[in-house]
């Protein structure tokens, strides 16, 4: 398991699909990777510790061996490359996504209200430019929610997409999806 | 209804009744079915209709607040409930691992 | 007046719920109704969050109701994943196109 | 009678009625499970509307969660031994002759039967009768927490769930003795989106049962449902094969698995002496002390729920993957 | 610190079982550690109710109702003496019977939680948590029914299991009628409590489910198999001790909330009786000499509800210590003749009563175990199990009840016809023992079945002081 | 307001029933999970509009612990329920 983690630099993903990723191979040993991750992942649960029980600091006598051993799951799961966020990316995508997931939802219930039901179901196979890890899962979570598109497999470095309607235009949905994501972690 | 007044129609009346018929379902499930993982779940049908009993009985109109202790009850019931069927379960499959080897 | 905002969301998140019950009975197909699960129920319950959060006593609560509409909203879309790619699985080979 | 919530209320017996006779009548096993799954989150559901939030708590994590994920692993367990996991088929485990009419009509008399009896017997009952409401009332200055149901379960009546704990005990103990060292059926793999869910949820989880415990002092909660909930990430982690338990871990898990109890009766020992009896907490220190016992308890409860799901004590007799 | 008998007999066990669980090696000296601590505590608890009369405690300083309070008075400082000699005694037999280590590992900690539970049944005075106590010793009856890890004691066990829970939640369905009428579960509630529907509704689910996990006659048919798969010092646990706690609260019930009417008492006596025509039959019947045993074990619980019966609804002052003496004779004679059984079977090496006698070993003092407890179990003088069957006959006969002493009478010759397939075999001394080189361990898991059936024959000359002393702190007295 | 909100559960109560016709109904396990993942967020509505209704704060606890739960019962699903491993 002692995998050396791969860091992205910065990739080709100008709104393109089969893009090459570039991946530069640092000498990050997995134990250091995932201590930084247990310690992000300790502060945002201290922070839901806190919300929940409305700050209350006498709560800490639980919340702290619960912090550490949430965050303490991380030495069970695998590792995977790092990633970042980046804060200029993320309102713009957040805005998007909502509105996105209001038209994928409102597409939905018109076509199971509409008398006639006009669907054309089938499977598309859309190949990823993302890299592994963080941007992919977000990318393929996200494209469930968009309007349309359901995505049903991975299989390698491209997915398998169940579109209600395959008459639309599935490239150019999942290209600007692709370039949104990038976006939030910064990738471009 | 069956003491010639219409009884209030409340919450207790109506889930009462429920977990009584429940209860009744999983015991004749407990004794009639054959198949092993059934009975198993009859047997939580039963539990559960008993917990609805206590509830029920815990129940006070609002805004009154309900008997705590019923409810305590049925937790402590539940764990139990788990423990058993646990228990069971594990039974079952042990005998469906020894039937299968003696077969063969 | 946020409370009849509140309900107005709450009824508004509750027709997306009828839409994804209606698409769950007549779409043809279990992707199909997985489309409608996950999107229209998604965004009922991102509705009816709203609405109950407009209407919450404290900050405390609003904390809990966003807690459970991002799970929700996580877990729908990987549970809709899951079962897509179980199903395709299950599937009788040779409708992979 | 034109109160919707009222309508509600009865829409929901009665589905939960239905709900019971289909899990039991259905020919695929694995629907019944379903339907059974789903007749918990609906049982929980009246328990709320009955006020009882505690107990819908513990249903749904217990009752429903635990529970359905057991039987289901039974249902695999069982498919895959007597090798009809791969067949459609295989509806039931045990497959028996179709019952004749008579029978279900016979059956569904006794049903009826009881229910009449048991109903009239209720009906008959005083409603919203008498209880222990002004006793506990009284007592709850005493109790050191602040919620009812919290104080009965710890203090009031900790004997019981002192008992109780000794029951998980009792099975986690039975079910190491009955399974033997035989393997599983293998799991299959869930793939990168699973993967990335359980990195962002495993751990919230983890913080959310341990907020229901400690909320358990003074609202619904308590170290039952919280444990149950962290129950919940050790089945998740075992069945995605996240974590592996090892022979060498038998030792940790026993003592996990009694920690529970004997820090509770040991607390309930350890109080007795200057005219106290055992379980009596003095008044100054009884939270700090139900607050410990809670603590252990729900980490016993947690160890014990997913080791009563994994089944057989870890032993290397075989590898753990596929059948020899 | 101040250690009370009465938690002192809870928490040996308990923290006995704990310690057993968590050290596998050392279980055997922990176990009989704790065992040995809770006769202590039984000895103690005894001196106190010979000096007080019933002893109470109120468990965390509340008072029942709401609180629990423990209750030791002379009926279950009885049983739970009976549960501790009898436990110790099978204890020592079990540290030379149980051969593989996995079994030695188990047995421990799961006999040790039922003891907890036996002994929390005998103290307890709140009806929930007698639900609480029957599942615990259900669990660890089930466990240590499918210790051997044969495919018949597993399907045994899981009969067992099922009618088990079916049984705690019939009598929970009880216990929430119970609280729907009365708002409170302990004994003394139930006491001065008035006959009304859902009161006759949870004493009907509570007496079915006991049954159910006593295993009287219907409700019966998971006993045998279960009692005679299980390895010898688990049956003679089972038998002996575990079906002895349903009964137990059985009594106290029906004695707290008499049965309503006269025809329930004489519903439950024709239970018994068919119990034991049918038990009778069935161990004439029986192939294999554990199986017999078990099948006794029908028997003798259906004897037990015909003390109950006796004398109708007018007699029931007196007749549960007709019946209390028969559990006590039972438990003793039926460990013993149990542990008997599975030493004859080690060194015979099967069971099957047609073959014993032409085995080449002779187990002579297991055999002779086996007859001292045969006789206590079919009820010759001097024996306890004799006085038990002519005090309950005398009741029987004195309120005229003479049907009940014909039933007992066939039984009887039931009993010894049956006893006497496998006694006679045993009587004809014409092989030898084999060479002591060739018998495992027989120290200790002979010597502990011998000292129980000499016990069940010689307490009967202690009759007189034992029917006093159960009577003490008036078990069933106006108030508990 | 108790009116509109009580009419709204029964509509949610309404959409869990229908979705026990596909689990009846089927045909594949898929299927039925599906509709399971249906009682878990209508659950959560519910739940939230009851703590609403009943005034009860609690019950957003019990929201959270459903909408853990229902995720946990379907991986157990995808997980037991396949008949292929791998």
């Amino acid at each position: 398991m002692r995998q050396t983690e791969r860091l992205i630099d910065t990739t080709p993903t100008p709104a393109r699909s089969g893009g090459s990723v570039i991946t530069i191979d640092t000498a990050t040993p997995a134990g250091a990777a995932r201590g930084r991750r247990f310690l992000t992942m300790a502060v945002v649960l201290l922070v839901i510790w806190a919300a929940l029980t409305d700050f209350r600091p006498d709560a800490l006598v639980f919340g702290l061996p619960a912090v550490l051993a949430g965050a303490g799951l991380v030495f069970l799961m695998p590792t995977s490359p790092r990633w970042r966020l980046s804060l200029r990316g993320a309102p713009g995508f957040v805005l998007w996504f909502v509105a996105q997931s209001v038209r994928g939802a409102v597409d939905v219930a018109w076509r199971a209200f509409a008398p006639q039901m006009p669907l054309r179901p089938g499977f598309r196979r859309y190949p990823m430019a993302l890299p592994a890890g963080a941007p992919r899962v977000l990318f393929l979570n996200t494209v469930t929610l968009l309007p349309g598109t359901l995505s049903a497999e991975l299989a390698g470095d491209s997915v398998v997409v169940h579109m209600l309607d395959t008459r639309a235009d599935l490239a150019a949905d999942l290209n600007a999806l692709e370039a949104r994501v990038a976006a939030l972690f910064a990738l471009t | 209804m069956m003491f010639g007044t219409m009884p209030q129609l409340t919450p207790d009346l109506i889930y009462g009744v429920a977990g009584i018929a429940v209860f009744a379902i999983g015991l004749v499930g407990a004794l009639c079915t054959q198949d092993r993982l059934r009975r198993v779940l009859a047997l939580k049908l039963c539990s559960v209709g008993a917990g609805f009993l206590l509830v029920v009985a815990a129940w006070r109109g609002p805004p009154a607040a309900p008997d705590p202790v019923p409810h305590a009850l049925v937790i402590t019931g539940i764990v139990v409930m788990v423990s058993a069927t646990a228990v069971a379960l594990a039974l079952i499959r042990r005998l469906q691992t020894l039937e299968t080897e003696d077969d063969t | 007046m946020l409370d009849i905002l509140g309900a107005a969301l709450i009824g508004l998140g509750t027709v997306f719920f009828v839409a994804g019950t209606v698409g769950l009975l007549r779409f043809p197909d279990i992707f199909c109704r997985l489309h409608a699960l996950t999107k229209a129920d998604g965004l009922g319950l991102a509705l009816i969050a709203l609405g109950v959060a407009l209407m919450a006593d404290g900050a405390g609560d609003v904390v809990r109701i966003t807690l459970i509409w991002f799970f929700v909203a996580v877990a729908g879309a990987t549970c809709g994943h899951l079962i897509a790619r179980y199903a395709r699985r299950a599937m009788p080979e040779g409708r992979h196109d | 009678m034109t109160d919707p919530v009222i309508i509600f209320d009865l829409l929901l017996a009665a589905a939960v009625v239905a709900l019971a006779v289909a899990s039991l009548s259905v020919r695929d096993l694995f629907v019944a499970i379903v339907l059974f799954i789903t007749f918990g989150l609906l049982s929980a559901l009246s328990w709320v509307r009955l006020a009882a939030p505690d107990v819908a708590l513990a249903e749904a994590a217990i009752g429903t969660g635990v529970t359905g994920a057991l039987l289901l692993k039974t249902l695999r367990h069982l498919r895959y031994v007597s090798g009809t996991l791969d067949r459609a088929e295989a509806l039931s485990v045990t497959p028996a002759a179709p019952v004749p009419a008579p029978v279900i009509w016979a059956n569904a008399a006794f049903c009826g039967l009881v229910t009449l009896g048991l109903a009239v017997a209720f009906l008959g009952a005083p409603r919203s009768g008498p209880g222990f409401d002004a006793l506990v009332a009284e007592a709850m200055p005493a109790s050191g927490v602040d919620h009812p149901v919290t104080a009965v379960l710890l203090n009031f009546r900790a004997y019981d769930t002192l008992m109780e704990v000794v029951v998980l005990l009792a099975a986690v103990i039975a079910v190491w003795q009955i399974e033997r060292g035989l393997s599983d059926a293998p799991a299959p793999v869930l793939g990168a989106v699973w993967e990335g869910f359980a990195r962002l949820t495993l751990p919230a989880i983890v913080v959310v049962g341990t907020y229901l415990l400690w909320k358990g002092a003074e609202a619904p909660g308590g170290a039952f449902q919280g444990g149950a909930v962290l129950a919940a990430v050790g089945l998740l982690l075992l069945l995605s094969r996240l974590y592996v338990p090892q022979p060498s871990h038998r030792g940790v898990a026993r003592w996990a698995f009694v920690l529970g109890t004997g820090a509770f009766a040991g607390v309930a020992l350890l109080v007795a002496g200057g005219g106290r009896v055992a379980f009596e907490y003095p008044p100054e220190h009884a939270k700090t002390l139900i607050l410990l016992i809670e603590g252990l308890v729900t980490i016993s409860i947690a160890v014990t729920l997913a080791a009563l799901f994994h089944g057989r004590e870890p032993v290397a007799l075989r590898s753990d993957r596929g059948r020899a | 610190m101040t250690l009370d008998p009465m938690i002192l007999a809870l928490f040996a066990p308990l923290f006995g079982a704990v310690a057993a669980f968590v050290l596998p090696r050392a279980a055997g000296a922990v176990g009989l550690v704790a065992v040995l601590l809770t006769c202590g505590a039984v000895l103690a608890l005894a001196r106190q109710v010979l000096a007080a009369g019933a002893v109470t405690l109120e468990l965390g300083g509340w008072a029942p109702p709401m609180g629990i309070a423990l209750r030791a008075d002379g009926l279950g400082v009885a049983m739970l003496a009976m549960t501790a000699a009898v436990g110790l005694l099978v204890s020592v037999g079990a540290l030379d019977a149980l051969r593989e280590a996995r079994q030695r590992q188990y047995f421990w900690p799961l006999w040790l939680l039922l003891l907890t539970g036996m002994n929390g049944v005998y103290l307890g005075t709140d009806i929930f948590n007698l639900y609480v106590m029957i599942e615990v010793i259900a669990l660890a009856a089930v466990g240590l029914t499918v210790l051997s890890g044969t495919r018949e004691a597993v399907r045994a066990g899981l009969e067992y299991m099922y009618a088990s829970i079916l049984g705690a939640l019939l009598f929970l369905m009880g216990v929430g009628f119970v609280y729907l009428q009365l708002g409170r579960l302990d004994f003394a509630g139930l006491i001065a409590a008035e006959p009304s529907a859902a009161l006759s509704a949870a004493l009907a689910l509570m007496i079915v489910g006991l049954l159910l996990k006593t295993a009287l006659f219907p409700l019966h048919f998971w006993l045998p198999a279960a009692h005679a798969n299980a390895t010898a010092p688990a049956s003679a646990l089972l038998s002996g001790l575990v079906v002895k706690a349903a009964l137990y609260i059985f009594l106290r019930l029906t004695t707290h909330v008499p049965l309503p009417d006269e025809i329930l008492v004489t519903l439950i006596g024709a239970l018994g009786a068919g119990a034991v025509l049918w038990g009778g039959v069935q161990a004439l019947r029986a192939e294999r000499l554990k199986l017999l045993v078990a099948w006794s074990t029908v028997v003798q619980i259906g004897l037990i509800f015909i003390a109950f019966a006796r004398a109708g609804q007018v007699g029931l002052a007196e007749s549960w210590k007709a019946a209390a003496l028969l559990i006590l004779a039972h438990g003793v004679a039926k460990a013993a003749m149990f542990l008997a059984a599975g030493r004859i079977r080690d060194e015979v090496g099967h069971d099957i009563i047609r073959d014993l006698d032409r085995a080449p070993i002779r187990p002579t003092l297991a055999q002779f175990t086996f007859a001292l407890a045969a006789i206590s179990l079919i009820g010759l003088p001097p024996s306890l199990g004799f006085i038990g069957k002519w005090s309950l006959m005398e009741g029987a006969m004195a309120a005229g009840y003479w049907h009940w002493v014909a039933v007992t009478m066939i039984g009887t010759l039931l009993s010894v016809a049956y006893f006497s397939r496998v006694l006679a075999g045993f009587l004809r001394f014409d092989r030898v023992r084999a060479p002591l080189g060739e018998h495992q361990g027989w120290a200790l898991a002979d010597i502990a079945p011998l000292t129980l059936a000499i016990s069940a024959i010689s307490l009967g000359l202690l009759a007189a002081p034992i029917l006093s002393f159960i009577e003490l702190g008036y078990p069933f007295g106006a108030k508990p | 307001m108790t009116v509109f909100l009580g009419t709204i559960l029964v509509f949610l109560l309404a959409s869990i029933i229908a979705g026990l016709f596909r689990v009846l109904r089927g045909p594949e396990p898929a299927e039925r999970m599906l509709a399971a993942q249906l009682f878990g967020t209508a659950a959560v509505a519910i739940l939230l509009i009851l703590s609403r209704l009943m005034d009860t704060p609690a019950l957003l606890d019990v929201a959270m612990v459903f909408a853990l739960l229902a995720a946990v019962t379907l991986v157990a699903f995808v997980v037991l329920a396949s008949r292929r491993a791998g």
